[in-house]
């Protein structure tokens, strides 16, 4: 299992701050993550947004990364405070 | 020192406990930020702030960090609200101290810059016309790029993306 | 506003009463200016302050409403001190507050500007080794001149020159 | 009489912060001010210097500008506060 953890205005779209899910064994990238989580769950787009950056295990990474079950893998959108 | 309260922020203490760690500072600027009672018309009845540990606190750090290997700082302090705030009530405080005026003005205005475009948050604003995601506007972007350019280096990635 | 003052002055409870009179502001900035503690590698026992009557006053208040016409300000407060100060004692506080951050950054900085090079007052520092009069430094006039090159206009005369 | 005033590093050497003075019948604007106390106390340049400003009646004033009997007159070396 992998934890996803979704924040700011995501939550908008995903009704939830974090669940656990089993990723398949063919989405091993966090692109892949991101095509996978569109297709199964139709949310418009939000998490293929370019501007969602994701965090595994609590550090930004590019796209592609990789990922693997027992991830924590956090959808950032803008960040902003101040 | 850097702190996310859940708490009241009150700036006027804030400022007597970063005075009593100047250091023989000659100079201390501050910045404090409230939540503005109107947005775009409408009356604010308040603000959320949502923040991710550790990565909200490794990349204020880092922040300072920089800030002071830019200036020499005597003493800096950032403390920023997390979770629900009113109008009018304060969102963050940032201090700094140094020997002469500028470093201390330099360094202020940098953390701001990076406290509103790269600091891990997610602010939410209630109005009473319904709720509003609030991302970081062209200007704060224009802003936080006045850094990069004095140092003549290309738009740094944020700090805190891994090498690949 | 603004005030002379020849007895202490609080920065926090300067801050405190500044934060009554926001206006709906959403970001203030103040500078704290303290006696510094060293100068010249001596020891620094006291910094007296001169100020003339009506000159500093007609002053500072001209600087306040050209920051006032410059920036976009919700409220501004500059306190001085004149008279015998200690080391460590601050010496001036100046708030700005306005709807974004900008604004008070420039603001602030403005007037700091102004009162270090064109405010009339005339500090005696005294250490160890004796009394020295301070006059602004080179960079003071540096910073101070960044406002005119942004009008685009020459530098003006002290703002308080009789027209002949 | 005129009356003098002296601020800053000026009283160092004029050893007052002021003092009535009647101006002689030749001495009617600022410079001719400045030359004659130069003359008159050998202030060693003190007031001479052209970086200490006067004042009429609390309005500084460039020279040379006219002067009287019965005016404040003060004398201002660099100013700076903060």
């Amino acid at each position: 299992m992998a934890e996803l953890l979704y924040f700011g205005r995501l939550t908008d779209v995903t009704g939830t701050g974090g669940e656990e899910v089993s990723l398949p064994s063919d989405v091993n990238d966090t692109s892949a993550l991101r095509q996978w989580l569109e297709i199964e769950r139709g949310w418009h787009g939000t998490l293929t947004d370019p501007s969602v950056r994701i965090a595994i295990n609590d550090e930004i990474v590019p796209d592609p990364s990789e990922i693997a079950n027992g991830d924590r893998i956090a959808f950032l959108p803008p960040v902003g405070g101040g | 020192m850097f702190a996310l309260l859940e708490t009241p922020l009150l700036p006027s203490e804030a400022l007597a406990t970063f005075e009593t760690r100047l250091n023989g500072a000659g100079g201390v600027v501050s910045f404090v930020g409230y939540v503005r009672p109107e947005a775009h018309g409408s009356d604010v009845t308040g603000l959320s702030l949502q923040a991710y540990s550790p990565l909200t606190e490794t990349g204020i750090e880092r922040a300072i960090t920089e800030a002071e290997t830019r200036w020499p700082l005597k003493a800096v302090s950032v403390l920023h609200r997390i979770g629900d705030m009113a109008p009018g009530d304060p969102i963050v405080f940032v201090a700094t101290a140094s020997a002469h005026r500028r470093p201390s003005f330099e360094a202020a205005d940098f953390l701001m810059d990076y406290l509103k475009t790269d600091a891990v948050f997610w602010k939410k604003e209630l109005t009473e016309k319904g709720a509003r995601w609030i991302e970081p506007r062209a200007e704060d972007y224009q802003d936080r790029s006045r850094w990069d350019a004095q140092t003549g280096e290309p738009r740094k990635a944020p700090t805190h993306v891994r090498n690949q």
